[in-house]
């Protein structure tokens, strides 16, 4: 079976590649289905695999926590706390998608962080320091929920796997600030409240020039090219064009932004702003929205976190925005009780003063 | 009350080389006090001990009434203290050092303070931190007697001062004293000055109070005798003699102590004779009995 | 009393203050220079960021230097006079004590001030982009605490002999070590860094110090 | 009048500022009625204790050389000639003891003290 997959993912790759300029669309989608059938093998194998080892050593545990499956061996480690822990958000993301955990069990191998002696190589189950604590138990459990993985699109798009959000709060201030002080006025319309900026930002336009979309002015090209690519652009034939951008070229800084390979180009707002965006659309839209995403493999990204939502791609962008704006973070790093306690440690020094041994002359 | 301060059974220890002990005390209300005693004797000790500066180790300190150091914010508001070295706030000028002292002193009197400014010739603007050293003792001296004290307690208030600045310093407490009837508790080096105006006279040496007498009883009472024909042995006199020493021929001097002129007739027996009574000022009295006193341990 | 105490300190540290009052003033203005020039360009925001927070490590240097040199200055004339007449003064010590800190805090008001108006102006006049905000207020409140706390502390180790602050260079020494041996003998022990933490933290003393000081942020 | 006040000499100094006034009234340069100056006055300008210059004042009323009346000061009496010729007198006495105790103290005879007293007298007349 290992030898198979193996065979089968390059041959499809090859495939892809030879047929490049027919039919991309299709040939992706196929790649994608064929990409989710190995993975997906690959982790019923595992699993099974990972059953296998555990029922060698004596005392293997399996922890259920709703559907998330937990295979173990008995160890300090406070796996059910984390479980218990993890579950509701796991729960709040994928909705009915969360029941195939129950066939796609975590395999946790927990070792002894200091123990010197040599293990056997390990083909599956992720190996843990038995001295984690709970919170980054559940922040490990969280970033590998083994769920089946989303199409490359999707991944492509957000850079990354669905995963749940562990401190949604703060990732979203990460995003204000980010929409703040991002240079580009793309991400600066959307803040003020243009949602086809929005749109632009988040790469959720159907078909366009991404440097126009992303890059409105002459000055971020510019600046895009000089800070960034620099490096790369200084050499062979792209020498000239570098120096006629920096020298003021807009048609050659633009030339120069459309020569990188897809998905070379920086977009004006990062991972962390697409991830709040589907977690949105995800709440929004209830406990088969996770399945709808999933499901709607082929259609534009914003089509399909419209679906998943269940509500229109720019009421989705409206109500993304405002969850960013609200949680706008808090600016002065002074904390509400910061006051009494300055004035406390004032106090008690001026009473230190009191106190001194300087109240007799010697 | 009739003592403006007193002090019982006082000790007190600083380092190893000094020490206080057995202090005892007595200032009468209304008395000049001259606080004789050689450098190092205890003086400013026993002042600041006195105004609360320093904690004793045992002992009772009564100024004014009240006891030191539980009501020492209470009695300061009656007592001006002239330091040994005057140590007001440098940046400050004389309008300002008065402003500033006065604001502390519910008694402050600005009609006798500004009396007394003119008297002592201060310039107004200038900070205390250039007043020559005259000066800053004629404004120390200025603060004490305008803020109207009960009690004035004065460690060396004129030592180091020229003799012009001296009088003025002495005549303007002087006329304070007679006017206000206030203690005065007062050390000094120069002798002369303490001679004549204090009427009682105490004395230290390495931490002890030697004697405290009335001035006058400490003057009469200290006498040279030159005798002839004495005894070897001296007799238990009416008097104390401190020292005999043998002078040319067959005579001696003694110093004595407690000397009564009645007291000649001592020397009426057979053989013996005295010759001479010699009067010894206050400067000679104290320098002999600071002499005798050390003697018998040297 | 507080006035005349209050007007001995302010001949002592009236340098200080006003020089205080000036950086004060001054720099909140200097620190939104950047934005000053009317340029709508999306680069500016994170630009003038970055220019607040390079200014901004300027505020608790500020605050400290202040409160140690005011601090000093509130116990030089006793110093000088090697607190003789301090201690004749028919005042109880509390209370003196109290005069000398409350007249030391108050003078520290001109500067806490000029940071306010400086701040207030600076926010004012500066073309923000949108979505910043200017926090002139809480910065001036922070100031103030850190210049009170910054006071506290140096009025406190300044009010003491020079036993006293020899037992705290002793003590740091000591920690010191501590360390030192600890290091040498290879025990697991971090001593500075546990202190550290623990002052420079909250609640720790210092921990008003600490973090940005933006008078413009998001 | 004051000037030769010495705190070092065994007379008290209460008796030598009582003395002082004495003589000037018994010379006549004290008028009566003239007011002797105040405690207060006389204690700073002689630095000496007030108390002394009670004394001093004291004593004085007794002898009968002034009265004090309280409230407006101390003032010379009336005193008469042949009284105040018999203080001139004892004052000379005084001068006189004083010299020749001096004199004995340093052995210069009676003889010798009188040649030097008639000289001196001869030089200041002549």
């Amino acid at each position: 079976m290992c030898r198979k997959r193996w065979v089968l993912l390059p041959l499809g790759l090859a495939c892809a590649r030879g047929l490049i300029g027919q039919e991309l669309p299709r040939l992706q989608a196929r790649a994608d289905s064929l990409a989710r059938e190995w993975r997906h093998a690959a982790a019923v194998a595992d699993a099974i695999d990972s059953l296998e080892r555990a029922r060698v050593f004596v005392g293997h545990d399996t922890i259920r926590v709703g559907a998330l499956t937990i295979v173990t061996n008995a160890s300090p480690l406070p796996l059910r706390e984390a479980a218990v822990r993890a579950w509701p958000l796991i729960d709040s993301v994928y909705g009915d998608d969360a029941r195939q955990l129950e066939e796609r069990p975590y395999a946790i191998v927990p070792v002894d962080p200091d123990t010197t002696v040599e293990r056997p190589p390990r083909h599956n189950g992720t190996e843990i320091p038995w001295d984690q604590d709970v919170a980054s138990l559940t922040l490990l459990l969280l970033s590998t929920v083994p769920v089946a993985p989303a199409d490359t699109a999707l991944q492509r798009w957000l850079g990354g796997e669905v995963r749940p959000l562990i401190h949604a709060d703060v990732e979203r201030a990460g995003v204000y600030v980010r929409l703040v002080t991002a240079p580009f006025e793309a991400s600066r319309r959307c803040l003020i409240g243009d949602i086809s900026a929005c749109r632009d930002a988040l790469d959720l336009f159907g078909r366009g020039d991404p440097v126009a979309r992303w890059y409105r002015s002459a000055r971020e090209r510019r600046s895009v090219v000089l800070n960034t690519f620099t490096g790369y652009f200084d050499r062979g034939t792209h020498l000239a064009t570098l120096q006629a951008c920096a020298n003021g070229s807009d048609s050659a800084c633009t030339q120069l932004l459309r020569s990188l390979p897809p998905g070379g180009l920086p977009r004006p707002l990062t991972h962390d702003a697409r991830t709040t965006l589907v977690d949105v659309a995800l709440h929004l839209g209830g406990r088969d929205a996770y399945h709808r995403l999933a499901a709607s493999v082929g259609l534009p990204i914003a089509d399909r976190l419209a679906a998943a939502g269940g509500i229109a791609i720019d009421s989705l962008l409206s109500r993304w925005r405002a969850e960013i704006l609200a949680s706008r973070p808090t600016p002065v790093s002074l904390p509400p009780w910061g006051l009494w306690i300055a004035l406390g440690w004032t106090i008690l020094f001026a009473v230190f003063g009191l106190r001194s041994s300087r109240w007799r002359v010697n | 009350m009739t003592n403006a301060i007193e002090i019982h059974n006082l000790r007190y220890r600083a380092g190893k080389a000094f020490e206080i002990r057995d202090l005892e005390l007595h200032v009468p209300h209304g008395a000049i006090y001259g606080f004789l005693g050689p450098n190092g004797s205890g003086k400013t000790t026993t002042m600041r001990l006195m105004l609360g500066l320093l904690r004793p180790l045992a002992g009772r300190i009564t100024v004014l009434g009240d006891e030191i150091p539980r009501d020492v914010a209470h009695i300061l508001g009656r007592v001006g203290f002239v330091p040994e070295q005057p140590h007001l706030d440098p940046i400050l000028t004389v309008r300002e050092t008065l402003a500033f002292h006065a604001a502390f002193y519910s008694t402050w009197d600005w009609s006798w303070a500004e009396r007394l400014l003119r008297q002592f010739d201060l310039q107004d603007r200038q900070p205390f931190g250039r007043l020559s050293k005259g000066q800053k003792g004629k404004l120390m001296m200025l603060l004490a007697l305008a803020q109207r004290p009960e009690l004035l307690v004065l460690d060396e208030p004129t030592d180091g001062l020229d003799p012009v600045v001296r009088r003025e310093v002495l005549s303007a407490l002087l006329d304070y004293v007679s006017q206000r009837q206030a203690t005065v508790f007062i050390s000094s080096h120069l002798v002369h000055e303490l001679e004549r105006f204090c009427d009682w006279v105490g004395v230290m040496d390495d931490g002890r109070l030697i004697t405290e007498v009335p001035m006058e009883r400490f003057k009469n009472g200290i006498k040279r005798l030159r005798v002839s024909g004495a005894p070897r042995t001296p007799a238990d006199g009416p008097f104390v003699v401190l020292a005999r020493e043998p002078t040319n021929g067959s005579g001696e001097t003694w110093l004595v102590r407690d000397w009564e002129p009645r007291m000649a007739s001592y020397f009426d027996g057979p053989g013996v004779s005295l010759h001479e009574v010699i009067d010894l000022d206050l400067e000679d009295g104290f320098v002999e009995l600071l002499r005798t006193f050390r003697g018998p341990r040297a | 009393m507080f006035r005349v105490m209050l007007y001995s300190q302010w001949k002592w540290s009236r340098l200080i203050v006003l020089l205080g009052s000036v950086a004060g003033f001054a720099l909140p203005i200097i620190s939104v220079q950047g934005a000053a020039r009317a340029d709508s360009s999306p680069l500016q925001a994170a630009e003038l960021l970055r220019t607040v927070q390079s200014w901004g490590v300027l505020y608790p240097v500020l605050a400290a230097t202040l409160g140690l040199l005011v601090a000093i200055a509130s116990w030089t004339p006793d110093h000088r006079g090697r607190h003789v007449y301090a201690l004749v003064l028919p005042v109880p010590r509390w209370r003196y004590v109290l005069l000398r800190f409350g007249a030391g805090a108050l003078l520290l008001a001109a500067p806490i001030t000029a940071v306010l108006v400086g701040a207030l102006l600076a926010s004012w006049s500066a073309a923000i982009p949108a979505g910043l905000q200017g926090y002139p207020v809480a910065l001036a409140v922070r100031f103030a605490l850190a210049v009170l706390v910054a006071f506290a502390v140096f009025f406190a180790v300044s009010a003491g002999t020079a036993r006293t602050a020899g037992i705290v260079l002793a003590l740091i020494g000591g920690v010191m070590l501590v360390q030192v041996i600890a290091n040498v003998a290879r025990v697991d022990l971090d001593l500075v860094g546990k202190l550290q933490l623990v002052v420079l933290n909250w609640p720790g003393p210092l921990a008003i110090f600490t973090g940005r000081w933006m008078l413009i942020d998001v | 009048m004051f000037e030769h006040l010495d705190a070092r000499s065994p007379t008290p100094l209460y008796a030598q500022i009582a003395n002082r006034i004495r003589v000037g009234i018994a010379a006549g340069e004290l008028r009566p009625a003239t007011p002797l100056p105040s405690v207060r006055h006389l204690a700073a300008q002689l630095r000496v204790n007030p108390a002394t210059v009670v004394q001093a004042y004291r004593e004085l009323e007794t002898d009968g050389f002034v009265e004090m009346r309280q409230g407006s000061g101390t003032f010379v009496r009336e005193v008469a000639p042949d009284r105040r010729a018999r203080e001139r007198a004892q004052q000379a006495t005084v001068l006189v003891r004083e010299m020749l105790a001096r004199a004995g103290h340093i052995g210069v005879s009676l003889q010798e003290l009188q040649v030097a007293i008639a000289e001196e007298i001869g030089v200041a007349t002549s």
